[in-house]
């Protein structure tokens, strides 16, 4: 056990590498200048060149890439160009808040795809099932930035209920309580739709899975009520659903820039947008790198968690 | 309109007639098991542990032996789907070891295999006359003569052409798709035929089908089998001469009537007596022996099948060699509690 | 308390460590806010551009004998947010800040922003207490129009850490408000500062608290859902709206042209006046006014009409078909004809203007006469180094790229018309991105900077833009009108004709 | 040895694939998806022969017409163009940068995913664990940041959902692969004396293509909206280009205005959308019902 | 044995339910009869119904998609009415089932023990403790080496012997009174097959339990067998007890699939394979279903279906039995 989780993460470094390198790389293949974004306009060349010399974007590029990676892993990230302040503190509260809306929706992707799909998966071709059907191919057909828009204007507008924009009053120190839940609801609501798609699709259909398996057949020669068959479904599906669930909370997390924008939602994917018109390489950098970490993480961590809940796993 | 086989595909005899068609001398096999990161050791499964034995023209010689003990990687060794990591192979007086390209090609036309599962051994996507056409046409036959000779065989095999050349391999019952894989096989027109565990999967009475189909060809054409089978009284009933295995090793080899008589290796023994057999036979006593073979990977030393023995001694400890069993001049046994003569190489 | 919730378009809060980023909108922000200048830019004014003003130096004056050292005197009593009284100390500490790179208080990132707005500084020296003098490069009388930019930090407070991040988020200044809160890229809580020196202007609020909220939609969604009091730049298609629900807008003329600047190189379409001449006359600068729903106005010349400036120019901008085609076919082109020219425009983000449906109400305007626009669509940011590489840069000239599309800030004699029209600045060492050159135009600028009377340089200066829009340098389209979307509780908000805003005005 | 063959019975059966979509056909939704689909896909080709306007053409007097405004049955947009033109030639945009790369990224990753199952050891561990790298990008973010760093523009963002995508068409055409190496049929080819060439094309392709061609098409709505979202997002296609995504962005600020107008983008690529799912879903049950 | 049979099988009919339109019958009609500690073998070519048979005795099939007709007696009650608590004491408790394939059959994901003690605990109200250890015991009685070691591991971490064993001890684990075993032994090796045919021997002797016993083997037949039942298409087509059907196979069928199982005396001589294959499930055949494949067929045969006659000790499906030889 304790060696399979060494290898698993010992797997993850060439990746994590390798993601760094893929970013450094994207960022630099973007035309344009990052000190556009501290300048001002009409600022002289020489003005312009001391800053680059200041920010060290003269180095050629794999140096630039060495000292940046040296400076990351000692877990320094550098500064942003066009707000000097250091990378992390952005991104640590920018993540904080991505984070919290992409747990609700999570949560709210996993009860609804829990429930919808696994009672499909158990009634199929019932009545039940074609309405999961529906609500599944809904989640994954709408444009969710589209209906944060609708959503928007129905509920923040015309009826008033919901704050429109933003992550509520105070929000550099953060709260768990009403009045922020208000300000989440909106673009966690919108965030959950294609993950409560998903989920509700998956979970159908390995609980369909597991329901046609043979050992199922045996259980029930074993004379056990429908409740302890349940357990063994439920159990057997845990590992390949989590998985599923891991893989939507990393896109969540990754893919929330739409939303953020949608709804100025001050969290990493809003900071993406700007670092990325701004041309922020350090920002933009630290960004993608910190997603894709956490991505990795969380893949290792369920990978971890799965091999813990099927013992079969770690044979292979 | 007849097409004759041998313009295009029928090679000539190579070897010699009295020349074994098979030689095969200290075969070893093994697979490298990926192990944990930090083991330093690497670890094998030792599938074939040094296998040698010659096969006459026109011979059958059965295989058997328990699950895993390394039937179908000798078969595929043989074949040349598997890279042998020492020993030789000599097929039709030629090394296969060194072949490449075209030469190999053309060992493969004259050594056919036919498999264990009908069913994953035919591409689901081809009708079956596509998939027995399609070796010939490897060879450079052209299509609609691959696409006759295709016809010819799967009448000659017993499959109605009209009725099934057609079909997909779905829509046919497991003894039809093995008549067709035979078929296959026969497309080349190959001196050797390997089948491994090729009735195994069928029920009773498709497998005397088949059976019968193969005795047919084996009459008809000279072919020379290795037929491979965990089920005794199949491989007593096809094959002249036979080679028990256990763990990658031969531990009986001699003409099966003769080990059907009286096997002389506690091995075969166990393995013959656990044979159901439903007409009360000449009363041998059942030997049923504990626990299920050993894996391949960590062999135990000496005799492999010490632990299981019911008559393990000390000297066991010592690997025993293939001997000739007196008085005969073709029985092998490895085992030092048999009566065996003076050792073979 | 009273609290005014201030959504405004930027992404993130203006630094607030002495001088703004984010261009001229960011001083109203966490610039004025926050500290002063030394000269000061009436910006509580709306009925008339205006005027520099006193600001922490109550009087400066050129040497009589060398035009180039001006002296400065200093209001006496003035206290920074931290307590510590403002001398002739600070204003050299503040110099040194951004001019000497050696200095220990030197910030790359202040000096990026505010040294190209005080060019002509060459050195600085403390006279006494209150006394500072600044020595220019050259003779320049335009020179105060520079100051307002330069604004005064704290050096006490500075000392506290040495360290201008941290000081970004407990500056201090001598404002007329302290910054209390800064969460970067959301919101900066300003309070009044009770002290301040000023006491004509002391906030009438307790708190203003700017909220980041850069996209135009959910500005109006958020006011329109209480969250905020008031926002900047409606998008032009929710101003009836905001109306009929009550809100007020509130807007003014702006000094901010959006123009296609032309290049006059060899080779440019451009360079046949009568072509200059017939774009200006095809543009329909009322249907653009329109399409912004009013919140623009329409641009006669780089400067608007009431202008001291605007002088009077032979060459009359209007909306004339007839006269514009007459004058392509003179230049040998038609509809069945046309010429073509490449415009570098930006996908947005330039001031409050639709960037993209205005260019394409442009290009189909010019379709008209026979100019055949292609653009080329680039990110802002890539569309300043365009910009600041000149049309004859291979970056520009390279691409066939022959005009520019950016809005122009035209609050100074320098900003609106010198940097465009001396061909002292001709690119790259200016923004003369054209490479308008005219003698006659370079020895009245040097006329302009030997005059120190103001009414004789209004009248120069009105010459040279007389002389821009006779040369059709640009087509000017429109006036930016910097328009606000009040509450109905939000009253006497005051708004300058000027990006300057003056936010102490604002009361609840 | 001689035998005389019977004749060869001309008739040629039905294939699988004809199979396949016969079964297609007798599902309902996959009808009305399939006729959805196809109408968008004719009208986007056919558009400047059935539009009525040029979809770059606006007027400044017709800015904004409701829905149903005579002329223009859907209104036109914010610079008076008519909404039901750009919706349609709308089409071929979202069409183009929605379809251009599940193609481009179907052919790319089938290619690389078989011959790297195929062939297996080192290099197969090699190609898959470079993709790793591809598949620590959540989708999204990929494609943003690709998209951020070419800069915006059609060319652009079709290579960027390409790069999305190939690295997940590979994973699944890498594991059919490797599956069906391992069949014993392959063997039988191999023994044919088939080169590996002959046997991807023949055995191999013939077997994955339909799971990887479903699961391709499953992608295509995925697809559709993230290329308008980046779009939307000012990353993706360029005005005055219409693209559904795009226009959503600038119709936004008339939401207040012109509600229905403005959602009109929208609900164009939420219908589509669903369509090819639903399509993608009656290919994926007609297969499971053909085996 | 003429005291009443344990389990009676009264004309059981069984279709699978495609769609509305389409049906698939897989039985029958059915008729058999199980005395106390008898064991019957199921003898029959694969796809004959015989898993179906065990299947259907057990009520496993979902109600949405099979059509079920006759009766299953057992202990007076027929079993296709159970209400769904009796089905639960019935199942596992009465009767209990050896899968053919153990790792399909276990759930992958628990240990071999928590399966064992959870089916003990389910029907009956003892304590973990107590469960657990008459767990170990049966581990003990089928003969798993180092039972505590087993009781702990995953299905998938024994070999296949020592899997089948543990889903015996599973199947035994609360004293049924009838075990039902659908070819246990097939996929495992010669000699490991023999070990848990002479297990499953030995126990039912010892527990005193009826068996049914699946299997196409005839070999492992006759290891086992008091009584075989053979099967065609869904229908048994000849019982009889051991020794008189070996002796006189009155059924074509059975003849043939004699004639066709190759032993050690066959060697040399040709095997009389019965030509042809079984028909499709579901093909609809009127009359006899062998009439096409049998020797001795006649026009009678393809117009009616024979049904099971009483013929000296044995009961056979044919209108033209093989009495003469
Ligand atoms: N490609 C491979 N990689 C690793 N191990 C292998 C491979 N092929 C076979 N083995 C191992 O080699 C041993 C011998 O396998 P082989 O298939 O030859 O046995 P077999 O006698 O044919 O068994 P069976 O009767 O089950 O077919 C087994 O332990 C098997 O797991
Ligand atoms: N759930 C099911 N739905 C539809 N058809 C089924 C189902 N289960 C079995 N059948 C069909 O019923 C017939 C009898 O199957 P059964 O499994 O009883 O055969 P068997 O005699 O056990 O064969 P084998 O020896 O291969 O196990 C087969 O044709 C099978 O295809
Ligand atoms: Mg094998
Ligand atoms: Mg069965
Ligand atoms: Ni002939």
């Amino acid at each position: 056990m304790f060696l399979y989780l060494i290898k698993r993460i010992l797997f993850a470094v060439p990746i994590v590498l390798g993601v760094s390198i893929l970013t450094f790389a994207l960022v630099f293949m973007a035309p344009g200048d990052p000190i556009s974004a501290i300048a001002p306009a009409d600022a002289p060349d020489e003005v312009v060149q001391a800053l680059k010399v200041s920010y060290g974007l003269d180095r050629p590029v794999p140096v630039q890439y060495l000292m940046w990676l040296k400076k990351s892993l000692s877990g320094d990230l550098g500064v942003s160009i066009a707000s000097g302040r250091p990378v992390r503190g952005e991104i640590a509260t920018a993540f904080s808040h991505t984070l919290s809306i992409a747990l609700i929706a999570s949560f709210i992707g996993v009860s609804l795809g829990f429930l919808l799909g696994g009672v499909a998966g158990f009634y199929q071709n019932s009545w039940i099932d074609r309405v999961a059907t529906l609500i599944s191919l809904i989640g994954i057909s709408v444009p969710h930035y589209w209906l944060g828009l609708v959503l928007t204007i129905v509920f923040s507008v015309w009826l008033g209920w919901l704050p429109a924009m933003g992550a509520g009053p105070d929000s550099g120190t953060f709260y768990w309580d009403f009045e922020h839940l208000k300000f989440m609801l909106l673009p966690a609501i919108t965030m959950a739709v294609i993950p409560t798609g998903i989920i509700t699709r998956s979970v159908k259909s390995i609980v369909a899975d597991i329901l046609s398996r043979e050992f199922l057949v045996s259980l029930k020669a074993r004379g056990l009520t429908d409740l302890a068959i349940l357990k063994h479904v439920i159990r057997n599906a845990l590992p390949m659903v989590l998985a599923v669930v891991g893989l939507q909370i990393g896109y969540l997390m990754g893919g929330s820039i739409l939303i953020e924008t949608v709804f100025s939602w001050p969290g990493t994917g809003f900071l993406l947008n700007i670092a990325i018109f701004q041309r922020d390489f350090p920002l933009l950098q630290g960004i993608v790198l910190i997603l894709c970490m956490f991505f990795v993480a969380l893949n290792l961590m369920i990978d971890i968690l799965q091999s813990v809940l099927d013992p079969r796993i770690m044979r292979s | 309109m007849s097409v004759s086989q041998t313009n295009i595909l029928q090679d000539p005899d190579l070897g010699g007639a009295n020349q074994p068609l098979l030689i095969i001398d200290q075969l070893y096999k093994r697979f490298p098991i990926k192990g944990l990161l930090f083991s330093k050791e690497k670890k094998y499964v030792h599938a074939v542990n040094g296998v040698s034995f010659e096969l006459k023209k026109g011979e059958t010689l059965g295989v058997v032996g328990e699950s895993g003990c390394g039937k179908s990687t000798l078969a595929k060794l043989i074949s040349g789907l598997l890279k042998n990591d020492s020993g030789d192979l000599i097929f039709d007086g030629q090394g296969v070891n060194e072949m490449r390209g075209i030469s190999l090609k053309n060992l493969r036309k004259n050594l056919q295999m036919v498999f264990q599962d009908s069913y994953s051994s035919l591409n689901p996507r081809l009708t079956i006359e596509e998939a027995i056409a399609f070796g010939p046409t490897m060879h450079g036959m052209k299509k609609e003569d691959a696409r006759e000779l295709a016809i010819q065989l799967l009448g000659r095999v017993g499959l109605d052409a009209n009725h099934f050349g057609n079909r997909y391999p779905s829509e046919l019952s497991g003894g039809q798709r093995q008549r067709v894989n035979i078929a296959r096989a026969l497309a080349f027109n190959p001196k050797m035929l390997i089948l491994d565990e090729s009735v195994a999967a069928l029920d009773k009475s498709v497998q005397a089908q088949i059976l019968n189909l193969l005795i047919e060809l084996k009459k008809e054409s000279q072919l020379t089998f290795l037929f491979i089978s965990h089920d005794l009284q199949v491989v007593n009933y096809i094959s002249d001469r036979l080679i028990v295995m256990y763990l990658g090793q031969i531990v009986e080899y001699g003409p099966s009537q003769k080990i059907f008589e009286q096997p002389r290796h506690p091995y075969t023994k166990a393995l013959f007596s656990s044979v159901p057999e439903y007409k009360k036979k000449n009363g041998v006593e059942k030997i049923i022996l504990s626990g299920d073979p050993p894996n391949p990977i960590d062999l135990p030393s000496g005799c492999k099948f010490k632990e299981r023995c019911p008559h393990a001694k000390d000297i066991c400890a010592v690997e025993p060699k293939l001997n000739l069993v007196e008085p005969y001049q073709d029985y092998w046994v490895a085992c030092h509690l048999a009566h065996a003569q003076k050792t073979l190489d | 308390e009273t609290v005014v919730r201030y959504g405004i378009s930027m992404a993130d809060i203006p630094l607030t460590a002495g001088q703004p980023n984010e261009g001229a909108g960011g001083y109203q922000f966490t610039g004025h806010t926050i500290y002063d200048p030394l000269i000061a830019w009436e910006a509580n004014i709306s009925n008339r551009p205006g005027k520099l003003a006193k600001g922490l130096a109550t009087d400066w004056k050129v040497d009589d004998k060398d035009k180039k050292v001006w002296h400065f005197t200093l209001r006496k009593g003035v206290k920074f947010h931290d307590g510590s009284l403002l001398d002739a100390e600070a204003v050299i500490w503040n110099l040194e800040k951004v001019l000497n790179d050696k200095s220990e208080q030197y910030d790359a990132k202040q000096a990026a922003q505010v040294k190209p707005r005080i060019p002509s500084i060459a050195s600085f020296k403390k006279v006494d207490d209150l006394h500072v003098d600044i020595v220019t490069k050259a003779e320049d009388a335009l020179f105060p129009y520079q100051l307002p930019w330069f604004l005064i930090s704290s050096p006490t407070q500075w000392a506290k850490t040495k360290d201008w991040n941290k000081f970004s988020y407990e500056p201090s200044g001598t404002g007329p408000f302290k910054l209390e809160k800064l969460v970067p890229r959301e919101r900066a809580e300003l309070v009044k500062f009770n002290d301040y020196w000023d006491k004509t202007r002391l906030a009438q609020t307790d708190r203003v608290i700017l909220l980041t909220i850069p996209d135009a939609l959910t500005r109006v969604n958020a006011l329109m859902n209480g969250q905020v009091d008031m926002i900047e730049s409606p998008p032009p298609d929710s101003v009836q709206k905001l109306k009929s629900s009550g809100y007020k807008l509130v807007q003014n003329v702006t000094p901010h042209v959006w123009p296609y600047h032309f290049s006059t190189q060899l080779g440019s379409p451009w360079l046949d006046i009568r072509v200059r001449k017939a774009a200006n006359l095809a543009i329909d600068r009322n249907a653009v006014v329109a399409l912004m729903n009013g919140l623009a106005q329409p641009a006669f010349g780089q400067l608007d009409k009431t202008n001291p400036w605007f002088g009077k120019p032979n060459f009359e901008i209007k909306y004339d078909l007839a006269a514009a085609k007459e004058l392509m076919k003179q230049a040998g082109y038609s509809k069945d004809r046309p010429v073509k020219a490449k415009v570098i425009i930006a996908k947005g983000g330039t001031g409050q203007m639709l960037s993209l449906p205005m260019n394409e109400f442009m290009q189909q305007s010019l379709a008209e006469i026979g100019i055949n626009i292609e653009f080329e669509v680039v990110e802002l940011e890539n569309l300043y180094v365009h910009w600041r590489k000149g049309s004859a840069d291979p970056l520009n000239a390279g691409k066939g790229i022959t005009a520019i599309n950016l809005g122009y800030v035209t609050a100074d004699p320098f900003y609106a018309l010198v940097r465009f029209m001396d061909s002292k600045y001709i690119a790259p060492n200016g923004v003369n991105w054209g490479g308008y050159a005219n003698p006659v135009i370079d020895d009245l600028i040097k006329q302009i900077r030997t005059t120190y009377d103001t009414k004789k340089q209004d009248g120069y200066l009105a010459k040279v833009h007389e002389a821009m829009v006779n040369d059709a340098l640009m087509v000017w389209v429109v006036h930016d009108t910097n328009p606000h979307m009040l509450s109905p509780k939000v009253k006497n908000y005051t708004q300058a004709q000027h990006w300057f805003q003056d936010l102490t005005t604002i009361k609840m | 040895m001689e035998i005389t063959a019977t004749k060869p019975i001309p008739a040629k059966r039905k294939t699988y694939w004809l199979d396949v979509f016969e079964i297609f056909l007798k599902d309902r939704s996959a009808w009305v998806s399939g006729l959805i689909v196809i109408s968008i896909f004719l009208s986007a080709l056919l558009a400047p022969w059935i539009c009525a306007y040029d979809p770059y053409q606006g007027s400044m007097s017709a800015r904004l017409l409701e829905i149903g405004a005579p002329g223009h049955l859907l209104g036109t947009d914010e610079l008076g163009r008519d909404m039901l033109t750009r919706l349609i030639y709308g089409g071929r945009m979202t069409l183009l940068i929605g379809f251009t790369p599940i193609l481009l990224a179907f052919v790319i990753g089938t290619a690389i995913g078989l011959v790297s199952g195929f062939i297996g050891g080192k290099l197969n561990t090699f190609v898959m664990r470079t993709l790793d790298i591809f598949y620590a990008f959540p989708s999204v973010l990929l494609a943003v940041a690709i998209s951020g760093a070419m800069g915006p523009g059609v060319m652009n963002s079709i290579i960027a959902l390409t790069v999305v995508f190939t690295p997940q068409i590979v994973r699944v055409a890498e594991s059919a692969a490797t599956q069906i190496r391992n069949m014993e049929y392959i063997d039988a080819a191999r023994m044919s004396g088939a080169s590996s060439l002959t046997i991807i094309r023949v055995h191999i392709l013939s077997n994955v293509v339909g799971p990887i061609f479903v699961y391709a098409t499953s992608l295509i709505s995925v697809c559709m909206i993230l290329a308008s979202g980046l779009s939307f997002l000012g990353l993706g296609v360029k005005p005055p280009e219409p693209e559904w995504g795009l226009m959503l962005n600038t119709l936004r600020p008339s939401i207040y205005t012109k509600p229905l107008l403005a959602a009109l983008p929208g609900i164009w690529l939420f219908i589509t959308s669903i369509a090819f799912n639903l399509l993608s879903d009656a290919f994926r049950q007609a297969m499971s019902r053909k085996s | 044995m003429k005291n009443s049979p344990l389990l009676k099988v009264n004309q059981l009919h069984l279709d699978f339910i495609k769609d509305s339109h389409h049906s698939t019958r897989v039985l029958n009609g059915l008729n058999f009869e199980l005395h106390e500690k008898e064991s019957l073998v199921l003898l029959g070519e694969s796809g004959s119904g015989k898993s179906v048979t065990l299947r259907a005795l057990l009520r496993l099939y979902e109600e949405r998609n099979t059509m079920i007709s006759g009766e299953i007696l057992f202990g007076g009650k027929n079993v296709l009415d159970l209400t769904k608590k009796e089905l639960i004491d019935y199942r596992g408790k009465a009767v209990s089932m050896v899968f053919q394939e153990s790792g399909a059959a276990f759930d992958p994901v628990y240990t071999i023990g928590y399966q064992i003690v959870e089916m003990i605990r389910a029907h009956e109200s003892i304590s973990h403790q107590e469960a657990k250890n008459r767990a170990l015991d049966l581990l003990d009685m089928v003969k798993i080496p180092q039972s505590r070691e087993r009781f702990k591991a995953n299905p998938h971490e024994l070999s296949g012997g020592m899997r089948q064993r543990a889903m015996i001890a599973l199947a035994l684990a609360c004293h049924p009174k009838i075990l039902l075993a659908d070819e246990p032994t097939t996929a495992l090796d010669a000699t490991v097959q023999m070990q848990i045919l002479l297990l499953l021997k030995e126990l039912q002797k010892e527990l005193n339990m009826a068996l049914i016993f699946v299997t196409h083997d005839i070999g492992a037949a006759t290891e086992l067998a008091d009584q075989i039942a053979v099967m065609y298409a869904g229908k048994i087509v000849e019982k009889a007890d051991l020794d008189t059907i070996l002796a006189h196979p009155l059924h074509p069928y059975t003849e043939g699939l004699f004639n066709s199982v190759v032993t050690f005396e066959s060697k040399g001589k040709s095997l009389q394979a019965i030509p042809g294959s079984p028909p499709q499930m579901g093909e609809f055949v009127k009359g006899c279903s062998f009439a096409k494949r049998c020797n001795y067929a006649n026009q009678e045969c393809e117009r009616d279906a024979p049904y099971l006659i009483n013929l000296n000790q044995t009961q056979v499906a044919c209108w033209n039995p093989l009495i003469n030889n």
